[in-house]
């Protein structure tokens, strides 16, 4: 049932993608539902999907009266060889998890990752956050840019449960920030400029240390320092390693506990282009995971996220689709 | 929450092996402080109450030196983020600090007591051995509460460095007041308990409150 | 200790609470001087909402 | 906000204040072995008392704070610290003047109640700097809280353990603990205590709404600042 689909949304395809993106990856998207009152999300989502290019979808609304998916979906992770991303609605995310596993790719359910209402957040009477509206579906990457100082990295530390929202709502995945904080730390890999690694331990060591925090099988541990290209000098403290090698720690660190999100700040700082390669799976975007990035390069950020959001003195800018060269005014 | 206070404590144990930071400090800060003792009193051997409060107020002072060094590697390296960054619960992080500060005490108190047998004292340790340590293990829990306390209370101030020890000094006078006034009696030429009971009931009970405590409250610290 | 006489004592005494008294008053100036400075800062700010 | 009932309370503070100084010098009795120095009895005692409740309940309203994440109360536990760190003061002070009248010193060591509050006054000195080298404004709140109930467990304890080291060391009953006395000076006494407890409530008070109309004064300032960026 992936081959026709519903017209204009075809048609919008075949404008919104230029030839060459359509030869990377046509990021097919299906969604199956059966039920009249999720009509809306549908609708809701084609919209969205129509303003980020690189998701360009075949959306299939259906309603009858059962709900019996299951097969359609399967079919179209089969049928689908270029079905990149199944995004789903929550209805059926059993169904979904199934699609997900027979192409081995992210999706994406209507329920969003991260919701974000009018948050607002200060230290002392400096407002270092204010008026942050957005929503991150599941499975996307969120490019969060901006000068210094603009509050990008409050802002990650507020998804992380490490600082309080002071106003506004914040949904990180399904706990309700500041009263549900306990919720997150399972859930969130963060990623930032510290490595939150001791120095006198080895990577090893520290890692093992979190494992036992996080409550993860210690054989994880070995495998993540394999994935790292670490093993050789796992054993050695971490001081006399270099910035480099020590942030291919802090990725592991950070993907130890499996996160369905990512909280990155610049990640790929301090990395030579080999080891950003290699860091790719676990933290990149074909890790599946929901992924909030900050970084400075704006359009390396802009090609691997599906929304943006621009910040400017704690204040949004913009939240949402956003060409490259609007971006750069940030840093204007 | 003790696994995850096991963890920690294996991992504070393990950086003090390897950078050993606190423990020969605080040990060579005790002698030192009785070769002050020596010259300040203008006395070769001790006994009695003067003994008691030479040893106690040593030991305290050692201790101030663990409690401003329990959180300076999770300040400096991130650990109270990566801990807040984990489903722990923060009094996991207490009751590890509080073991840690407590195994380093022990650690200190193995050289620190008999090297005051050898270079001050008058009369010998050894007659009430067993007495002394359980005065020196019930000592040492009410210090280990409160310094975990102080030292999470100072870490996130600007001025922690004077703020932990005028915390921390106060809070243990009546450790010092009981842990010297029960130590006393066996520091004397003519050995022989004293109203032990009592001075152990006191600590014992300042234990139990501050331990008690701590543990209520620590939540509240290293939030945001 | 036999009690002391009631001039030299009065002396204490009188001592004792006028270092009380002292407390309060000194105490009172304080919270005076900023209940001053509030009604300095709102008289300020009803002169600028007076201008514009 | 906090001025509700406040005249009456003034006015019933300054009333108790007067009735009890005259108690103290017209009615209540000289006492049998120290004589007129014992004036200074109903000045120390209901001061330390008061202060001590004060700390306690500092400690009483920071658990209010942490349960309730109301910053207001950590600002009512603030000032009562406060007031009874200034009342500690007071009681040193007249403490060391008595000790100078009747024994002839400025300090002994073996009276518990004044070395008690010499340990419990450094401890609290050091709630200002703990308190002001907290910039983020709930942090500190949240600090201060656990300080203050940390603190305010100190206290009996503190004094038990003085007490205890006193009593033992130097074993001598004092003559003015409340179950000998005649009673006139204790009508005195529980006049002064009431007195003193009125005034801190009072001080309390004042203090709390000159805090709160500050802060208010702040936001307003803020807001006007806020609506002038966006009117420019």
């Amino acid at each position: 049932m992936v081959a026709p689909g519903i017209p204009e949304v075809e048609a919008a395809a075949g404008e919104d993608l230029g030839a060459g993106s359509l030869e990377q990856a046509p990021h097919l998207l299906a969604v199956v539902d059966h039920e009249p009152e999720v009509a809306f999300p549908i609708r809701r989502l084609r919209a969205t999907l129509c303003q980020h290019q690189e998701l360009v979808s075949h959306v299939d609304e259906r309603h009858s009266a059962q709900a019996p998916a299951k097969l359609e979906v399967e079919q179209a992770a089969v049928e689908g060889e270029r079905l990149v991303e199944v995004v789903y609605l929550q209805h059926h995310v059993i169904y979904a998890d199934e699609a997900r596993h027979r192409t081995s790719i992210g999706f994406a359910a209507m329920d969003p990752a991260i919701e974000l209402q009018g948050l607002e957040r200060r230290y002392g009477e400096r407002v270092a956050l204010a008026g942050v509206t957005v929503s991150v579906p599941r499975g996307a990457t969120l490019a969060v840019l901006g000068a210094n100082g603009a509050g990008k990295t409050t802002l990650l530390r507020v998804l992380a449960g490490l600082l309080r929202p002071h106003a506004g709502t914040a949904r990180v995945l399904d706990a309700e920030l500041p009263r549900e904080r306990w919720k997150v730390p399972a859930q969130v890999g963060y990623l930032g400029h510290e490595p939150l690694l001791y120095r006198e331990l080895s990577g090893r060591e520290n890692l093992q240390y979190h494992a036992r925090l996080h409550g993860v099988d210690g054989s994880r541990v070995a495998d993540l320092l394999a994935a790292v290209g670490m093993e050789r000098r796992a054993d050695e403290p971490l001081r006399e390693l270099s910035r480099g090698m020590a942030q291919r720690l802090a990725a592991a660190r950070a993907v130890l506990h499996d996160p369905p999100l990512l909280l990155l700040d610049e990640p790929r700082a301090h990395l030579d282009p080999a080891a950003a390669e290699l860091l790719e799976p676990l933290i990149g975007r074909a890790s599946g995971r929901t992924r909030v990035l900050v970084s400075h390069d704006v359009d390396g950020a802009l090609a691997e996220a599906n929304l943006a959001l621009g910040l400017r003195a704690g204040r949004q800018v913009f939240a949402g689709a956003v060409e490259a060269e609007a971006a750069r005014e940030l840093y204007r | 929450m003790i696994a995850a206070a096991g963890a920690i404590l294996r991992k504070d144990l393990r950086l003090e092996l390897r950078t050993k930071e606190s423990v020969p400090a605080m040990t060579l800060f005790t002698l030192t402080v009785y070769v002050l003792f020596h010259f300040g009193l203008d006395r070769d051997s001790l006994d009695g109450e003067l003994a008691a409060g030479v040893l106690w107020v040593t030991l305290l002072l050692a201790a101030v030196i663990g409690v401003s060094r329990l959180f300076a590697a999770e300040r400096e390296q991130g650990g109270i983020d990566a801990l807040l960054l984990a489903p722990v619960d923060r009094t996991s992080l207490f009751l590890a600090k509080g073991a840690a500060l407590f195994l380093f005490l022990v650690a200190v108190e193995v050289v620190a007591v008999p090297a005051f047998g050898l270079l001050l004292l008058g009369p010998g340790l050894g007659g009430a051995l067993p007495e002394l340590l359980l005065i020196l293990a019930l000592g040492d829990i009410g210090i280990a509460a409160v310094g975990a306390l102080v030292a999470a209370l100072a870490a996130e101030t600007r001025a922690r460095e004077l703020i932990a020890p005028l915390l921390l000094l106060p809070l243990l006078v009546p450790v010092l007041i009981a842990c010297a006034q029960a130590t006393e009696p066996f520091l004397r030429p003519d050995q022989g308990p004293e109203d032990l009971g009592r001075w152990l009931t006191l600590l014992t009970l300042y234990d139990v409150v501050f331990v008690l405590l701590s543990v209520a409250v620590f939540d509240y610290l290293l939030e945001d | 200790m036999p009690a002391l006489p009631l001039d030299e004592a009065g002396k204490y005494v009188a001592g004792a609470y006028v270092v009380f008294l002292t407390l309060v008053v000194v105490y009172v100036a304080i919270l005076g001087a900023k209940i001053a400075r509030i009604e300095r800062e709102v008289s300020a700010l009803v002169a600028e909402e007076d201008e514009t | 906000m906090y001025s509700k009932g406040f005249v009456p309370l003034a006015i019933a503070t300054v009333v108790t204040l007067a009735t009890a100084m005259g108690l103290v010098f017209f009615y209540a009795p000289l006492d049998a072995d120290q004589g007129f120095v014992q004036k200074i009895f109903y000045v120390h005692v209901p001061m330390a008392i008061v202060s001590l409740c004060g700390f306690v309940a500092g400690g009483v309203m920071a658990i209010k704070h942490l349960r309730s994440g109301d910053s207001s109360w950590d600002m009512r536990s603030y000032v009562a610290i406060h007031i009874s760190i200034i009342l500690g003061v007071g009681v040193l002070a007249t403490g060391a003047i008595w000790a100078k009248a009747s024994w002839g010193h400025w300090w002994v060591w073996d009276e518990p109640v004044l070395v008690s509050f010499l340990v419990v006054v450094l401890l609290y000195c050091v709630y200002y700097p703990l308190r002001f080298s907290i910039e983020d404004r709930e942090r500190q709140a949240r600090y201060s809280s656990v300080f203050a109930i940390a603190a305010g467990a100190f206290v009996p304890l503190n004094f038990a353990a003085v007490r205890m080291a006193e009593a033992y060391t130097h074993p001598r009953v004092l003559s003015q603990t409340g179950g000998s006395m005649p009673g006139e000076m204790r009508l005195t006494f529980l006049i002064s205590l009431l007195a003193m407890a009125l005034l801190f409530v009072t001080l309390w008070k004042l203090e709390l709404t000159s805090k709160h109309a500050s802060m208010q004064l702040k936001r307003l300032k803020r807001k006007l600042a806020e609506r002038e960026v966006v009117t420019t």
